[in-house]
């Protein structure tokens, strides 16, 4: 049933004299072109690409989808990236004339209705974190963590305090240690901790006044919230640094507690996560910092500021913080995502928001309860949205790897959880339903994985079966890099 | 309504398996001193029909593109996206999909973004490209980043005057807190000095950044300021507009090493700025200091040909600090839509749309020109972007055209980087492909005697 | 990789509680329902539907839309259906809130935009047919074939003739008859004839001053244009009658000959197929009908007229013929089609238009040649935009029938061509691949056949294999229809 | 550009392969004398920039219920469309395929068909429902031709006044050249006047013909209708607003043999009148004298459950002249977007829409009729529309709204088949679930003095 002739690559595809689009003939009196750009600026040869049909393309394009797992079609559980349901209503909105052909420079009186829903924005993500100020210009999460790490450095100079240090669990996320490389920190990681939890006391023994940021996920890369994160936060702020919340777990904890509740003094947003992005098979994403006012002056600019005159006439304006670490990106930010979260929090409201979160912790632990005999969970009773089950026991009883059920879990239909990560926990499968899946669904897959736990390890260490493609060799790739297509490929 | 299924019944059937009573008992996880004892302060939900009467007004206060004729410019240009790529972007296979980790369940997006990184590559005339970065203005820093990385210079980073302003402070702030030092060079003339360039490139110069076309429109000798790099043993960054390059050289055939671009004249819509798209792409032995995400051909275990994540130990999730960047989510759907629009267009239709640009631009600058007191601020050859000079004031004068159904610029005051005359008296004026020889005629009368 | 579960039937995903929708409380002041409408007009239960969430019903049905092949995934050559590429342009444009929001009744001042797009297109109609006078109210073709009798029906009633007879050749399309008796009239059907043409002689036995209409597709249902057209034209007109051309197979012809000029006097087009509708999975369709201007008073109303001031200001009006045989429908017609035929038109043009069919010829005849040898076509040397092919060498000499390499072919990744019609050809295989497909297509689906032509007869008796399902049972399902779900359906 | 693939040299080859010299020795299958020896007469071809600019300022000229307030009804109606109907509707697999005749090829389009039979069943209380009809009112016609079949009576059908005029006009086209009696039963008061009705009812009389709620807005008594029907031994057809029941009593309760509707208000856009889509749905007897295509359920050979195009011995493509109809492409994707609509809203939406529009409704009627010189036409219960009687005249009442930003009507006067002072002072008000209170007063204001 499948077409195979269509996802071939679109220069395998090409015939030389194909054309999918025409443009209108130019009206203006003709001039040679010579006369406007000297030839010396112009290319002698048009690139060589593709040449090929608008049908061609779109069957190409439309075939090539069907190769993918995705919210739309399956349940994808993939841990700590928050696959939940993206609303349709978003993208027929933020396509309206009105907010998707707006030019990033039209004039502000030009752009009040867009500048509004931005200022609404940002006093949502500051309501939402508990910590009122707020910048939407970071593009994604790990920008948002630079941003923050930019914006604590900027702190500490004014300060006169030379502080060098960035801490974090070994949990934490790549990009935390990545963006407080990038900041020019230096880098200290945490050893693991049996509870899968920060151990105050080893934590303890790295603060001092070299210590700037620490850097945590709450709940964490777990699953777990950290208990102690108020005891913590306190040990942080009294060593004289600053506490970094990773929020990209805050669908946990939405309505429920808040990060500027809990110690922190920053933090960044995964839009496209918590606030149902999408994700478009690795992005546009927005991450948005929220920070506490003692640091607002050092926000990214422009922010959006609503002035309201003598006659009660409200206008909004872009401002520059007084001390601002500057610019992250061009033009405003990810006001396409931004839009998206903005839809949804004017969907959920309040009491909408906390249901998202309670739900996303209750499925979290049925679906925990349910594989508890075949993939235990080493830390914790119980978890917030997410949890890290173990397939050590399956493969020190019959080999099967957690990548072998990964891969296997594919065949029944599901997408496979997060593999090896924390590594913390052997043969680590990090699972987050979200709250936008249903019992019926979870049931299933419950089955699938206790099926898959029954079935001959040499016939899993070989799937998935089902699949376009079945288990790339990533080595022989990683080995001589083949990354663009060139004719001699088809030789 | 927050998209949920629980239903109470449902809600107590699984409280009851997992063992508690209320999910008030999972969330005892969380300290009590730590919960919120109030519900947020939010505004009240709406329903769908509700949300939608409510952005449809909040939308038709912004004035758009399709609403005035539009001559804006300086990064986002107002192109023709055909609507195939919309049609086909718009599947829920592509949009709602993660990263490509998972091959298997992932072929689609990973075979589109593969087939991006060659179009870049045709199109820029380099060896290698990454599969996004967040758009054009990080790119640039990143590409500087790589540039030290490859020279193992980390001192010091030569960019031209005539590269977008907001570049230029991105710059600045990605390397404020370092021992680097970012040396602008003034552009008096709106094209680079070639001289000013040679005095300031030295053995510590990682790389020298060029935008083409520039800032203002005008083209550099891409050529001649690579060598100048070169010589001194530094890279050369390019910032291009893929547009152009339907009808100027190819930076790889201009001794490019790094070319950036923001990839929003591809097939993306103007929304207020973004989500837009970083492209990087460079020469083949810098490979493994690129940054962000890669895809590369694979062989799977039925030998078949397939499409896998390529080269990750440079990645932040395996090498972590050591990452030759942070970026993780990158701009996967506006690559998508690129390689969507790219592979409509073809070269010839780049061809054809850089012309109609470049003629149209040519011919608005001439009937602008022609009025008095309004005359171009460089006497450059530019491609589809200008700046005019307006003895009354920029202000009065955009200020004409707007009450006229027009908008242009941007107003140069706005980038406080920016020299004067340029900054006080300078108007930035784009012209694409989807203006009419009316509406220049028409914007021309209007004017005349602003 | 599929996910089956999410296929289940709306029914079975149904779970008591579950809401997609959330709708605004009233805003007006609260009264008591009965005081609205007695209770006795009221339900006093809601009908039992499915429950369901919006995430439900989105995975539902895009899972649903896999399980079809479409001319976006696959080249779909079914005979007589002109399956050719649908522009997406079309459907942006048709979804612009001035044409997709437009209320039917909305004033003609305030419709002049639509009330020109409907002029224009009534003129382009009239040009290609080279039949002036147009209607574009029928939904379908049926709807125009039955719609022309019925204009036929009111000519001959005004000039006092007692006609009672349409004729028509056995190849003709079900809808022919059908159309025909609805309006009253008595069928006579001509024998099929070895050429698979009109058998002139045979059609002049059946002339008399009884017969209203004669019915003829042309290019005919075998792909063959009627070469004696004009000949049998003049007979019918001389027996007093009129001759109607289906134009079903108009994208064979397209500025290239015009059923106006080859002897008709009514036809109708499928905008949904020739001006690439598109299909819908059965609809909807556009059947305007073009007719002599003798016949133009009798045609169903409203119709646009264009009227120039002396000022020349332009205003665009419904109006009905004087002789009006009346309405066939509620409001003007299919106009979302109607739009879709117009976007094509004005982007072909004059040149674009015959190209089409040119190419469409042009691809038949390639196919035709390169299959000559295992699917021989009985009748003609060449053909238009299609033809009819026969498996009986294959039947007879291994049993395998053209059901059997139709179904295959979906193995292959090709939709099966049209079987078993017309029935004057034996194991009919009718194949039109329309213009929008390329040679490499041409040449894979020939590869196709021929790989097939040399497969195990066994297994082509059970193919499809690939597909969801496999030879459904519908004699079975026949004997007692289960035509709509019902809860003991699942005990 | 005419979507085509094949290049010259393509072309040469395939001729090549033919073995004739050019396409036009291909087209010499046409005598040479039938060949049009000109050029069509026809527009210049557009690209598709210059389509969407020439279609954007077309449709620009037409005022929609986004642009103006919309209280138009009669039979069309401007209800809210979930934003998943359209992203699904819209998904190629299921736009771009053919009438499933291919059932291993279809199993997406012939399922959701059957869920569409299921839920308009659930619906309208009745047994069996088609895959859909051209629109409502040539189903009112398909179900009289039915109702003929099956009493076996050609002789008369009795339709109410109060039924869409459009519809009995298309009733009278319909059925002109048989011997068919139409007999229309006038209802002064807005609603069936049940002695006129019995006096017309015989025993030659097929069907009566009922409209719930009628042209007027007004609700019937389709419980007595059908009794009286019955009485005669003739089918009661009622004709439904499907909308109304979420609130109204199903018609297979209340003796309806055969339900028609326009299912326009089930998601479907307006579009200036279509495609939109016809429902008929009857009791389980009469089955095989169904008019259109119906999806049954079926085993495949593996004996799992699959969906088939069912008793197409009806159907024209098999019985020819006997078939029960002529129909063949339908109205598929309309009613896949009906289908998609229901199962979103589920009887709990529907139930909450019907509200709105019916409490919007009547909170208009009154805020209107409290105005000098307006007042009910009718004094009868009504759902979500209404006919205003305004002494100053429907035009002027009519304009001074439309001047203020509101369209209501039809005016009246546009169907002959009305009698005065219906046709000559009557407005015809509807309300959604879309006006607001605010909408709703401001249209009282500009309509006082009218
Ligand atoms: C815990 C955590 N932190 C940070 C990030 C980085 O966010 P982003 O991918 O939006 O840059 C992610 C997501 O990838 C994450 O899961
Ligand atoms: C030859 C022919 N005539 C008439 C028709 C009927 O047209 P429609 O399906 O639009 O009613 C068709 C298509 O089904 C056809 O192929």
């Amino acid at each position: 049933m499948k077409n195979e002739q269509a996802t071939q690559l679109l220069f395998e595809l090409s015939v030389p004299g194909r054309t999918a689009t025409r443009w209108p003939d130019s009206d203006v009196p003709d001039r040679p072109i010579d006369d406007l750009i000297p030839s010396r600026y112009r290319a002698e040869s048009a690139p060589s690409m593709p040449e090929l049909t608008e049908a061609d393309v779109v069957r190409h394009f439309v075939n090539l989808s069907t190769r993918n797992f995705s919210v739309d079609t399956h349940f994808y559980p993939l841990g700590s990236c928050t696959m939940k349901y993206n609303p349709k209503r978003h993208e027929r909105l933020a396509g309206l004339d009105g907010l998707g052909n707006l030019h990033p420079y039209q004039r502000e009186e030009d752009s009040q209705g867009m500048l509004q829903i931005l200022f609404e924005m940002q006093e949502m993500l500051g309501e939402i974190a508990g910590l009122p100020a707020v910048s939407l210009q970071p593009a994604a999460g790990a920008q948002g963590e630079f941003t923050s790490l930019l914006v604590a450095a900027a702190y500490f100079r004014d300060r006169g305090e030379k502080r060098t240090k960035v801490i974090f669990p070994s949990s934490a996320h790549g990009t935390n240690p990545a963006s407080a490389a990038l900041a020019g920190f230096d880098c200290v990681q945490l050893d693991p901790s049996p509870t899968g939890l920060v151990d105050p006391e080893q934590l303890q023994s790295h603060l001092d006044d070299s210590t700037a940021v620490f850097m945590i996920t709450n709940p964490n890369t777990l699953g777990l919230f950290e208990k102690d994160i108020d005891r913590i936060a306190g040990m942080v702020h009294d060593a004289g640094g600053l506490v970094y919340i990773d929020g990209a777990n805050m669908n946990a904890i939405l309505g429920i507690t808040r990060p500027g509740d809990f110690g922190g003094d920053m933090m960044h947003y995964n839009v496209h996560k918590t606030f149902t992005g999408p994700h478009g098979a690795g992005g546009p994403g927005a991450g948005p910092i929220a920070v506490r006012s003692f640091l607002a002056d050092y926000l990214p600019g422009p922010v959006v500021r609503k002035e309201t005159a003598e006659d009660g006439t409200v206008t909004y304006r872009l401002a520059d913080p007084p001390h601002s670490i500057g610019r992250m990106r061009s033009f405003f930010g990810n006001v396409g995502i931004l839009l998206r979260g903005y839809f949804y929090l004017r969907t959920l409201g309040a009491q909408g928001l906390r249901a998202v979160s309670e739900n996303a912790v209750l499925n979290a632990n049925y679906l925990r309860e349910k594989l508890k005999d075949i993939l235990p969970v080493p830390q914790g009773e119980r978890c917030m949205h997410e949890f890290v089950a173990s397939a050590k026991k399956q493969k020190d009883e019959r080999g099967v790897t957690a990548m072998d059920v990964a891969k296997r879990l594919l065949d029944y239909g599901f997408h496979a959880p997060t593999v090896y990560f924390p590594l913390v926990v052997a043969e680590a499968l990090m699972i987050e339903p979200t709250e936008t899946e249903s019992k019926e669904t979870l049931d299933a897959f419950s089955d699938a994985l206790h099926a898959i736990a029954t079935e001959d390890p040499e016939m899993l260490h070989q799937a998935p079966y089902t699949t376009p493609v079945s288990r790339p060799d990533e080595v022989a790739a990683g080995r001589k890099p083949q990354l663009t297509w060139t004719p001699c490929l088809n030789d | 309504m927050s998209y949920l299924f629980n239903t109470p019944q449902q809600t107590q059937e699984m409280l009851a398996a997992i063992g508690v009573g209320s999910i008030g008992d999972l969330l005892e996880q969380i300290p009590e001193s730590l919960r919120l004892d109030r519900e947020l302060d939010l505004p009240a939900p709406k329903s769908e029909l509700e949300l939608e009467q409510h952005v449809r007004s909040l939308a038709g206060q912004n004035v758009t593109a399709t609403r005035r004729s539009c001559f804006l410019g300086g990064g986002a240009y107002d192109h023709f996206v055909p609507a195939v790529v919309d049609e086909i972007a718009s599947r829920g296979e592509f949009y709602t999909a993660y990263t490509p980790y998972q091959a298997e369940a992932s072929q689609g997006s990973l075979q589109a973004f593969f087939e991006f990184q060659t179009l870049i590559c045709q199109l820029t005339g380099m060896d290698v490209s990454n599969a996004s970065l967040y758009e054009g203005g990080t790119a640039v820093s990143e590409a500087a980043f790589m540039a030290m990385r490859v020279t193992n210079r980390h001192d010091r980073v030569v960019v031209l005057g005539s590269v977008h302003p907001e570049f230029r402070q991105i710059l600045h702030t990605y390397t404020d807190h370092l021992p680097c030092e970012i040396v602008e060079i003034r552009c008096p003339d709106g094209v680079a000095d070639l001289n000013l360039v040679k005095e300031q490139l030295d053995e510590k110069t990682s790389c020298l950044v060029v935008q083409q076309p520039n800032f203002f429109g005008c083209l550099e000798d891409v050529q001649e300021l690579s060598d100048l790099a070169h010589s001194v043993g530094a890279l050369s960054v390019v910032s291009v507009d893929p547009i152009s390059l339907g009808m100027l050289e190819r930076p790889g055939n201009l001794g490019a090493d790094i070319v950036v671009a923001e990839g929003q004249p591809l097939g993306i819509p103007l929304q207020y700025g973004g989500p837009y798209l970083g492209i990087l792409a460079c020469r083949n032995e810098y490979v493994r200091k690129i940054p962000g995400r890669i895809v590369s051909l694979a062989t799977d275990r039925n030998g078949q040909r397939c499409f896998v994540l390529g080269l990750q130990t440079r990645e932040q999730h395996i090498r972590r600090e050591k990452a030759t960047s942070n970026i993780c989510t990158n701009q996967g759907l506006l690559a998508l839509r690129a390689t969507i629009y790219m592979s409509l267009l073809g070269a010839d239709g780049l061809g054809q749309v850089a012309d109609l640009c470049c003629r149209k631009a040519h011919y608005a600058a001439e009937q602008l020109t022609a009025l008095d007191g309004v005359e171009l601020m460089f006497a450059q050859p530019f491609f589809k972007e200008f700046v005019l000079r307006v003895g009354n004031g920029a202000e009065r004068f955009v200020g004409a055209a707007r009450e006229a159904g027009f908008d242009i610029g941007p107003l140069l005051t706005r980038f406080d980087t920016l020299e004067d005359p340029v900054r006080s008296e300078g108007v930035l004026v784009a012209v694409t492909e989807c203006r009419s020889r009316d509406e220049i005629d028409a914007l021309r009368d209007a004017v005349q005697n602003a």
